[in-house]
C-alpha cells in the first residue's frame, strides 16, 4: 500500500493513500470538530457532503481552507488545524449557523445531545454578530416523529438516510439558498407521505430538527392515575443500549437494574416483550412450516419465501412500495402488537381488570412502534392493544426524572407471567435474530429431532444483506436476510422479479436490526456501539437456560389455558393481521 | 444532403461552396481587392450603367478576378456617365468615363490585369469618390 | 444571361435585434426586392449578433459594408429603393459618430469595430448561422477534418497547449491541459461538455455565439472528443435561449446530414454525436459540477473538488467541461496553428477575449479584442465612452464574482492575472460600466442580492453568510450601518471566500471587497455622515424646499401623493421629512428649481 | 409551498405519460421532461409532480426538490400575460428596479404573484441578452425596450 507522509500541526505523520485530512489527524489525536460529516463505516455509511464547512483547515499553498473530512491528503502537505485564520473562520462559520437557528436550546429535545450546541460550546462561543432573518416552517408532528424544520442545518444526514440507506425518498433538499432544507415533497407532513417512521433520519440529525414524539409526560399521568393498571413490556434491544444514557460501555447488559427501574418508576407489572417474542415464534414458526410444506407438496396457491413481520417499518415499507405482494409476509403480529393483544385479553382477565382501566405501555428501540400501536387494526372498539411506546431514549429520561440512581439498582427479575421468556426471544433484537429463532423451533419441529447445537453462527453477522441455507434434514433450506430498507428493497425486487431463491426472508427496516433501532441512545457516528449491543444480545442469549421459543413454559401454558394451538381460530384472531395497499395513501396538503 | 466521406471532399465542398459566401469575404477585407465602385444615380442608370455592372460582375467571375464591384451614388461626373471608380490594391484610385460594354472590356483586360492605363480617364483631385 | 447575386443585405437576427422585430425587417427586405424585380441580385441574409447591440437592429449591406442602425422594418423600401436600385446610401439609418457627430457609412470605419479582432466571433454577423454550407464555405469542419485525418489525439492536444488558451468561462484553466488529464483517466466512456449556462447578469457573448455561429460549437466538440476519446457530446444550455436552442438544433441536424456528426465522421472511423440538456434557471450550475448533476437530472448542488470532473463527471465517467467562447476558439487554432494564435494577445494570455458591454456605455454590445487590450481602450475607444457626457465611476467585470474596477484601474492591460491581483477577474467576460449617477454601496447590494438568489444552499458560509452581507448592506443604504458594520462586512467577506465550497461563494463577497477597497469613502458617507452622493439609496435621501427660488406656486404641494407638503400660496413651502416618501414627483413638478436633493 | 389544488383529468396524466416515454422514462432526463411538462401545462403543479415521480420511477420528493431548486420551475400558474423584468446588471444600471417597483404598483402584487383575475403574473429574470434595449420588459413572446417607469402604463393598456 502506498503510504504517504504530510505534516499537521508539525506533527509528522504517515497514512496510507486515499486517507482524508480529518483520518489523519485523527490517528495522531488532532480531533478537528465535524459537523455534516458522518461516518459509519461499519455500516458502510458516509455523508460527506462537505457542506457545513466546520471542519476546515490551513493548507500551506493553497488559496482557500480545505475541509478536512473532504481533502485526501497528499505527499508533503503542511496543515494546520488550529491557526488564528482557522480559528476564526471556524468560529463564524458556526456563528452564521447559529444566526439561522432558533435559540431555545433549554427547552429543545435535543439539548444535552446537540452536535450544534456541543460544537458552539467547544468553539466558545459567547455571541452570535450576525444577526439578521431566521427561517420560520411549520412544526410538522406526526404519529412518531417531529420535524422542526427551523433547526434543520443542511448538513443532508437525514437524506443520506433515508434515501441511500433506507431507499425510502420522503426526506429531499428543497428550496434554494437561505431557504433550502431537508423536508417531504411539498412541505407535507410525514403522515401524509410514504415515511415507514424507521427512525433513521432521527438517529442521525445533529440538532433538534428530527425527534421522536414524547410519550412520557403521558406515563407519568397513567402511573399516578390509581384508576389505572400499568404494565409495561421492554423489547430485547434495550436492555443492550439504555446503560450508555448512564455512562456504561456500549453492550453492557442491564435487563436487571431496567427491570427494577421500571418497578421504581411505578409500573404495576413489568413484564417482557421477549415473552411475545417466543410467542410470535410459535405463530410465525408454524406458518413457515405450513407454507414450506404445502409449497414443496405443489400447491401453486402458496407462496415462498415467507417474510417476517415483526418491524413495522419494514411493514409500512412494503405496503407503499410492495403492496401486490402483501400475501408475502408472514401474518404473525410484531411481538410488541402480540404482548398487547394477550395482555388486554388473557391477562386482563386473569386480574381482572378491564382492558380501558390496563395500560400496556412499551419500551422499544424504535420510533416506528410508536406509529404501529396506533394502528387502527390493533384496537378493540377504539381502544389499543399497545396504548403507547417509549423510546430508550425515553425511558432513560424518565429514570433520570425520577431520581433513580440507575447504576447501583439491583438486578431484579420480570414478573409472571408475560416475564418469562428464551434465548431465541433475546436475539430478536439483533439482525439475523428473529430468522434464527424461528430455525430453532421449525427444525425441531419439522424433524423432529433437538437440534445439538442452536447457535446457527451462518445467519449472525452485521452485512447488510446475508443469505445460508439450513439443512433441515436434508430439506435445504434457503434463508435471507436483510437489514437497512435498501437492502430490503433489493431482496424484494428480486421477489418481483421471481429471481428470489429463499425459502424464507428476515427483514429488519433499521441497520443492524433493532439494536440500531431509530429509538435507541444517539451513537453520534460511533458504528462501534452498535456492534457491542450485537455481542451484548448474544451473550444475554447464551446466558439463558432455555434457548428454544417452543421450550418456553408459559408459552405453553398459554396455548393450553388459552389460546388453543399455533395458527388456530383463537390465534388467528388475536395474534395475525393483514395489510394495506397504501401505494395510493399520498396526500398532497 | 449528402454525406461527405472524406477530407478530400470536405474540401471540395467548401471551394463549391465559398463561391456563394465570395461576395463577403472579399467586402471583410476589401483593400486587398481590386475595388470597383460603379456610378448608379438615375442619371448613370439611365446611361447603362447597371448593364455595365452587370457585365463587370460578370466577367469578372468568368475571368477569375477577384474584385469587389460595388455601386454608389452619383459621382458628379454626369457628363461623363456610365462613370466607374477603380482601385488596385495600394494604389489611389482612378476613375474612367464613358464606359460602355467594350469600355469595361477594355479596363478588365488591360488596367485589372496588368495595370495599363486606357483611355478615358476622368482627373479627379480626391481621394475616393465615398469620401 | 443568369443574374448574377451582386448584394447581399445582412439582418441581424440575435435575440437582442429580434426583440426590435428584426425578423419582421428581414420580411419586409425581402417583400421590397421581389415587389422591384431583385431577387435574384440581391438577398437578404439572416446572421448572428454582429455586436452593436446598442444601435440595433442592424442591417448590413455588403459588398459595400454599409452599416444602418435602428432600422424599423418600414425601412425596407427605402432601402431597396434607394441603396440597392440607386446606390445611394441611407443617409439617416447611418450611424453617427458620436465624436464628430458625423455619418459613418462603412463599418470598418466606426470606432467600435477598429480595434476588435474576431476570432471566437468570426462568424457572428457574417453568415447564416442556420445555413451549414455558409460555414463550410469559410473552412467550417475543416478544422476536424484535418484532426481526424492527419493527427492523433496527441497531436491535437499539443496544439491547444501550444496555443496557451485559456478557459474563457472563468477560470481561466489552461484547456490543453484539462484536454489532457481527460484523455489520460482510463474509461470506456467519456464526455466533452459545453457549458452554455451563460448566466453572469449582463453578459451575453455565448448566446450570440450560439446563436450567430453555431457549428462551431459542434466542430470544436468534435475535435475535443477525439482528442480525449470521446464519442458523445452534451450541450448544457440555459432555457432562457430559444433562439441558441433552436439555431443549435438545425445545426446539429445539419451535420449530421453531412456526416460531420454521427458514425464514422469522414470516413475515418470517428464517432461522435451531440445532444442538448437544459439548464433550468441557476447560476450555480455554471460550476461544473453543479452542471453535471444538472445534467444527470438532480439539483444543481456542486460537489467538492476532486475529483474534478476530467476524471470522474457526468455519470461518473471522465468528462471535459469547456465554455462556448472556448471552443469557439478551437477550430482556428487548429486551422491557423497554435503559433498564429499565441501570437495573439500577451505573454501570460493567448488570443482575444469576447466582453460583453453595457450599463452606462454609449456602444453596449459584444466586443471581441485582443488579451492585454486596457480597460480604457475598450471603454473609450470600442465602447464610445460613457453616456450622456457623464463621468465615469467604475467598471464591474467578471459578473457577481468579479470586482468593481476604478480611474485608477483604465490603463491596465485585461488579462486573467492583471485581473485578479487589481480586486477582480475575468468571470465570463461582462463588463457594466458605471458612471458618477451609480451608488457603490448599493452596486454591491445588487450584487449580493443576486448571490443570495443563486447560492444553492449547501454549503454553510455562502447559504446564510451571503444572507447576513447583504442584510448588513441594506442597513447601510437605509443610513442605519455603523462603522463595526463595516469591519463585520470585512470578515464576513473574507471568511465566506475562504471556507465556500465552490466558486460562487469563493468569489460573490467580490464586489463587496472590491467596492470596500476603492469606495471606502462613500461607505463612510453612508455610514457616518448617512449620505448617499449617487442620490440613489432613497432612505439617505432628503427632497428640500429652496426658499430663495420657491414662488408658493403649489403645483409641488398639489401632486404630493402623500401630502407631504405644506405652505400657502405664494408662501414658501415646506417639505415634511418623516411623511415624504421621495417618490421624487415634487421636483419633476417644480418649475422654479426650488425643490433639491440633499 | 402549497399549491392550488387541482385534480388530474386521465388525458393529463396519458399526456405525462408520453413526455416522460419520450424521454425513455429515464430519471436523468428529469429536468428535460419537467421542462416539457411545464410547457404543456404551463406550470407544475404538485399533483403533476407526483405522476412525474411515478413514471420516472423516483421519489417524488426528489422531484419537489428538483423544481424548488431551479427558477425557470414554478408551481404557480403564471398569469395569461406573464410580466418578466429583466433585473440583469445591464438593466439593473439603467433603471429596471423602478420600472419593476411601477409594475408592482400598478398591478398591486409582488414577484412571483399574479393578479387577482389570473391576467397577469409577475416575474424576475436574469438578463434576456437585449442589454442594448436595457431596461427590457417582456411581455409573453413580446419584448419591450428601454421602459421607463412612465412607459408601464402604457404597456399595460395593450393588453386591455
Amino acid at each position: 500500500m502506498e503510504t504517504i507522509k504530510l505534516t499537521i500541526d508539525k506533527k509528522l505523520v504517515e497514512v496510507e493513500k486515499g486517507t482524508t485530512i480529518l483520518q489523519a489527524a485523527k490517528k495522531i489525536g488532532i480531533n478537528i470538530p465535524t459537523l455534516c460529516y458522518m461516518n459509519l463505516g461499519d455500516m458502510n455509511i458516509e455523508n460527506k457532503p462537505g457542506g457545513c464547512r466546520v471542519c476546515v483547515v490551513e493548507l500551506e499553498g493553497r488559496r482557500n481552507l480545505a475541509p478536512a473530512c473532504a481533502t485526501d491528503c497528499a505527499e508533503g502537505m503542511v496543515i494546520h488545524t488550529h491557526s488564528i485564520r482557522v480559528l476564526n473562520a471556524r468560529k463564524t462559520v458556526v456563528q452564521l449557523i447559529l444566526s439561522d437557528h432558533p435559540f431555545d436550546c433549554l427547552i429543545c429535545a435535543k439539548s444535552g445531545n446537540c452536535e450544534l450546541q456541543s460544537l458552539a460550546h467547544k468553539l466558545g462561543i459567547r455571541e452570535i454578530p450576525y444577526q439578521g432573518e431566521q427561517s420560520t416552517y411549520r412544526k410538522d408532528t406526526s404519529p412518531a416523529i417531529i420535524r422542526d424544520v427551523d433547526k434543520c442545518i443542511m448538513c443532508r444526514r437525514c437524506e443520506v438516510m433515508c434515501n441511500e440507506v433506507q431507499t425510502v425518498g420522503v426526506l429531499s433538499a428543497i428550496n434554494r439558498g437561505f431557504h433550502a432544507v431537508v423536508a417531504p415533497a411539498f412541505e407535507m407532513n410525514l403522515d401524509h407521505s410514504v415515511c415507514t417512521y424507521c427512525g433513521q433520519c432521527v438517529n442521525v440529525c445533529p440538532t433538534g430538527a428530527l425527534t421522536e414524539v414524547d410519550h412520557t409526560n403521558q406515563l407519568i399521568n397513567d402511573l399516578a392515575d390509581p384508576e389505572k393498571t400499568v404494565i409495561v413490556q421492554t423489547a430485547p434491544a434495550v436492555r443492550a443500549a439504555l446503560g450508555e444514557e448512564f455512562g456504561l460501555e456500549a453492550g453492557t447488559l442491564v435487563t436487571g437494574k431496567m427491570a427494577s427501574a421500571l418497578r421504581e418508576l411505578g409500573f404495576d407489572y413489568v413484564f417482557d416483550t421477549d415473552f411475545a417474542a417466543d410467542l410470535t415464534i410459535m405463530e410465525e414458526g408454524t406458518e413457515l412450516l405450513d407454507r414450506l410444506s404445502k409449497h414443496l407438496a405443489g400447491d401453486k396457491e402458496v407462496k415462498l419465501p415467507i417474510l417476517t413481520s415483526c418491524c413495522p417499518a419494514w411493514v409500512k415499507f412494503f405496503e407503499h412500495n410492495y403492496p401486490e405482494m402483501k400475501d408475502i409476509p408472514s401474518t404473525a403480529r410484531s411481538p410488541q402488537q402480540m404482548f398487547g393483544s394477550i395482555a388486554k385479553t388473557y391477562f386482563a382477565d386473569k386480574i381482572g381488570v378491564d382492558r380501558k382501566k390496563l395500560i400496556v405501555v412499551s419500551i422499544m428501540p424504535c420510533v416506528a412502534k410508536k406509529y404501529e400501536c396506533s394502528r387502527d387494526e390493533f384496537k378493540v372498539d377504539g381502544n389499543p392493544d399497545v396504548d403507547y411506546s417509549i423510546s430508550t431514549r425515553e425511558l432513560a429520561g424518565l429514570i433520570k426524572r425520577a431520581n433513580i440512581d440507575f447504576l447501583s439498582l439491583p438486578d431484579e427479575d420480570f414478573d409472571h407471567p408475560m416475564g418469562e421468556s428464551t434465548g431465541a426471544a433475546v436475539i430478536f433484537g439483533t439482525t439475523g435474530g428473529v430468522i434464527e429463532a424461528a430455525v430453532r423451533t421449525a427444525y425441531e419441529v419439522y424433524t423432529g429431532k433437538t437440534l445439538k447445537k442452536v447457535d446457527f453462527e451462518e445467519l449472525r453477522g452485521l452485512e447488510g444483506l446475508r443469505s445460508a441455507t439450513i439443512d433441515f434434514d436434508g430439506l435445504k433450506l434457503n434463508i435471507g436476510i436483510a437489514h437497512g430498507l435498501g437492502n430490503a428493497r433489493k431482496l424484494l425486487d428480486e421477489i418481483k422479479a421471481g429471481k428470489s431463491m429463499y425459502h424464507a426472508i428476515e427483514i429488519m427496516a433499521c441497520p443492524g436490526g433493532c439494536i440500531g433501532g431509530g429509538g435507541q441512545p444517539y451513537i453520534h457516528g460511533d458504528s462501534s456501539i452498535i456492534k457491542a449491543r450485537h455481542k451484548a444480545i448474544y451473550a444475554e442469549d447464551e446466558g439463558k437456560t432455555l434457548r428454544k421459543s417452543h421450550e418456553n413454559p408459559d408459552i405453553i401454558k398459554l396455548y393450553e389455558e388459552f389460546l388453543g394451538k399455533p395458527l388456530g381460530e383463537k390465534a388467528h384472531h388475536l395474534l395475525h393481521t393483514h395489510y394495506f395497499d397504501r401505494k395510493k395513501e399520498i396526500f398532497i396538503d | 444532403m449528402t454525406k461527405i466521406k472524406s477530407l478530400a471532399e470536405l474540401k471540395l465542398k467548401k471551394e463549391e461552396l465559398e463561391k456563394k459566401l465570395n461576395l463577403r469575404e472579399k467586402s471583410n477585407e476589401p483593400d486587398k481587392y481590386i475595388q470597383i465602385k460603379v456610378g448608379m444615380a438615375t442619371s448613370g442608370i439611365a446611361s447603362g450603367a447597371k448593364v455595365v455592372m452587370d457585365f463587370l460582375i460578370e466577367e469578372l467571375n468568368k475571368r477569375g478576378i477577384d474584385a469587389v464591384v460595388t455601386q454608389t451614388g452619383d459621382m458628379g461626373y454626369c457628363y461623363a456617365e456610365p462613370t466607374i471608380e477603380v482601385k488596385r490594391p495600394g494604389e489611389d484610385p482612378i476613375v474612367f468615363g464613358y464606359v460602355d460594354l467594350k469600355k469595361a472590356d477594355e479596363i478588365i483586360e488591360k488596367y485589372l490585369k496588368n495595370g495599363e492605363l486606357v483611355e478615358g480617364i476622368i482627373p479627379v483631385n480626391y481621394e475616393s469618390i465615398d469620401e | 444571361m443568369a443574374q448574377q447575386i451582386k448584394m447581399h443585405l445582412l439582418v441581424c437576427g440575435g435575440t437582442g435585434c429580434r426583440a426590435s422585430e428584426s425578423d419582421q425587417i428581414q420580411a419586409s427586405l425581402e417583400h421590397e426586392l421581389k415587389v422591384h424585380g431583385l431577387e435574384n441580385e440581391a438577398k437578404v441574409v439572416t446572421t448572428g449578433c454582429f455586436g452593436f447591440c446598442e444601435k440595433g437592429p442592424i442591417v448590413k449591406v455588403i459588398p459595400d459594408n454599409t452599416f444602418y442602425v435602428q432600422v424599423k422594418p418600414g425601412d425596407a423600401r427605402e432601402i431597396v429603393e434607394e441603396h440597392v436600385i440607386k446606390g445611394r446610401k441611407v443617409e439617416r439609418l447611418l450611424y453617427t459618430d458620436p465624436e464628430n457627430k458625423e455619418h459613418v457609412a462603412d463599418s470598418k470605419h466606426m470606432g467600435f469595430y477598429r480595434k476588435q479582432i474576431r476570432i471566437a466571433l468570426r462568424n457572428c454577423g457574417f453568415i447564416d448561422p442556420e445555413n451549414v454550407d455558409e460555414y463550410l464555405a469559410r473552412d467550417g469542419y475543416q478544422a476536424l477534418g484535418k484532426v481526424l485525418s492527419e493527427m492523433t489525439p496527441e497531436d491535437a492536444i499539443k496544439i491547444i497547449k501550444d496555443s496557451g488558451l485559456r478557459g474563457r468561462g472563468g477560470g481561466g484553466f489552461p484547456t490543453g491541459l484539462k484536454w489532457e488529464i481527460t484523455r489520460k483517466s482510463v474509461a470506456e466512456k467519456k464526455y466533452v461538455v459545453c457549458n452554455a449556462d451563460e448566466g453572469d447578469p449582463g453578459a451575453f457573448m455565448d448566446r450570440s455565439i450560439l446563436e450567430g455561429d453555431p457549428h462551431v460549437v459542434l466542430e470544436a466538440m468534435a475535435i475535443c472528443g477525439f482528442a480525449i476519446g470521446a464519442d458523445a457530446g452534451l450541450i448544457y444550455i440555459r432555457a432562457e435561449y430559444p433562439l441558441a436552442i433552436k439555431r443549435l438544433k438545425i445545426a446539429i441536424d445539419q451535420a449530421r446530414n453531412y456526416g460531420l456528426l454521427g458514425n464514422d465522421i469522414l470516413g475515418t472511423g470517428f464517432n461522435f454525436d451531440i445532444e442538448l440538456r437544459y439548464g433550468a434557471g441557476a447560476f450555480v450550475c455554471g460550476e461544473e459540477t453543479a452542471l453535471i448533476h444538472s445534467m444527470e437530472g438532480s439539483r444543481g448542488e456542486p460537489t467538492f473538488k476532486p475529483p474534478f470532473p476530467s476524471v470522474e463527471g457526468y455519470l461518473g465517467k471522465p468528462t471535459n467541461v469547456n465554455n462556448v467562447e472556448t471552443f469557439a476558439n478551437i477550430p482556428p487554432i487548429i486551422n491557423k496553428g497554435s503559433e498564429w494564435f499565441a501570437a495573439i494577445g500577451t505573454a501570460r494570455a493567448k488570443g482575444t477575449k469576447v466582453f460583453a458591454l453595457a450599463g452606462k456605455i454609449n456602444n453596449v454590445g459584444l466586443i471581441e479584442v485582443p488579451m492585454g487590450t486596457t480597460l480604457r481602450e475598450v471603454i473609450f475607444e470600442i465602447g464610445g465612452g460613457i453616456k450622456d457626457g457623464k463621468k465615469f465611476k467604475a467598471v464591474q467585470t467578471g459578473g457577481p464574482s468579479g470586482g468593481c474596477l476604478t480611474e485608477k484601474h483604465l490603463d491596465i492591460p485585461i488579462e486573467y492575472d492583471t485581473l485578479i491581483a487589481a480586486g477582480s477577474m475575468m468571470g465570463s467576460g461582462g463588463m457594466i460600466v458605471m458612471d458618477e449617477d451609480d451608488c457603490m454601496v448599493s452596486v454591491a447590494k445588487y450584487y449580493l442580492d443576486f448571490t443570495v438568489e443563486e447560492s444553492c444552499g449547501k454549503c454553510s458560509p455562502c447559504r446564510i453568510g451571503n444572507k447576513r452581507l447583504h442584510e448588513i448592506l441594506e442597513t447601510i443604504t437605509k443610513g442605519q450601518g455603523t462603522m463595526e458594520d463595516l469591519s463585520k462586512l470585512k470578515n464576513l467577506s473574507h471568511v465566506i471566500k475562504d471556507t465556500s465550497l465552490c466558486g460562487l461563494g469563493q468569489t460573490s463577497p467580490n464586489p463587496v471587497l472590491s467596492t470596500m477597497e476603492n469606495f471606502w469613502d462613500e461607505y463612510i458617507s453612508h455610514v457616518v455622515d448617512k449620505k448617499c452622493t449617487s442620490g440613489v439609496c432613497k432612505s439617505l435621501m432628503r427632497y428640500v424646499i429652496i426658499p430663495e427660488n420657491c414662488i408658493g406656486c403649489m403645483a409641488c404641494a398639489r401632486n404630493c401623493p402623500v401630502n407631504c407638503i405644506t405652505g400657502e400660496r405664494k408662501q414658501v413651502h415646506f417639505i415634511d421629512q418623516d411623511t415624504c416618501i421621495k417618490c421624487g414627483t415634487c421636483l419633476e413638478k417644480c418649475k422654479f428649481n426650488a425643490i433639491a436633493i440633499i | 409551498m402549497s399549491s392550488i389544488k387541482i385534480k388530474l383529468k386521465e388525458k393529463d396524466i396519458a399526456q405525462i405519460d408520453e413526455i416522460c416515454k419520450s424521454f425513455n422514462n429515464e430519471p436523468g432526463e428529469l429536468i428535460n421532461v419537467l421542462h416539457k411538462v411545464q410547457t404543456t401545462f404551463g406550470y407544475l403543479p404538485a399533483e403533476v409532480q407526483d405522476v412525474v415521480a411515478n413514471k420516472l420511477n423516483m421519489s417524488v420528493a426528489k422531484v419537489y426538490g428538483v423544481v424548488t431548486f431551479y427558477s425557470f420551475f414554478t408551481m404557480i400558474p403564471k398569469g395569461r400575460f406573464p410580466i418578466s423584468i429583466c433585473t440583469g446588471t445591464a438593466c439593473y444600471v439603467r433603471g429596471a428596479e423602478k420600472v419593476l417597483d411601477e409594475f408592482k404598483k400598478q398591478l398591486s402584487i409582488k414577484v412571483g404573484e399574479s393578479t387577482p383575475d389570473g391576467k397577469f403574473s409577475l416575474n424576475c429574470l436574469r438578463c434576456v441578452g437585449a442589454c442594448g434595449l436595457a431596461p427590457v420588459v417582456q411581455v409573453g413572446e413580446k419584448t419591450y425596450g428601454r421602459v421607463s417607469p412612465d412607459l408601464v402604463k402604457d404597456i399595460l393598456k395593450n393588453y386591455e
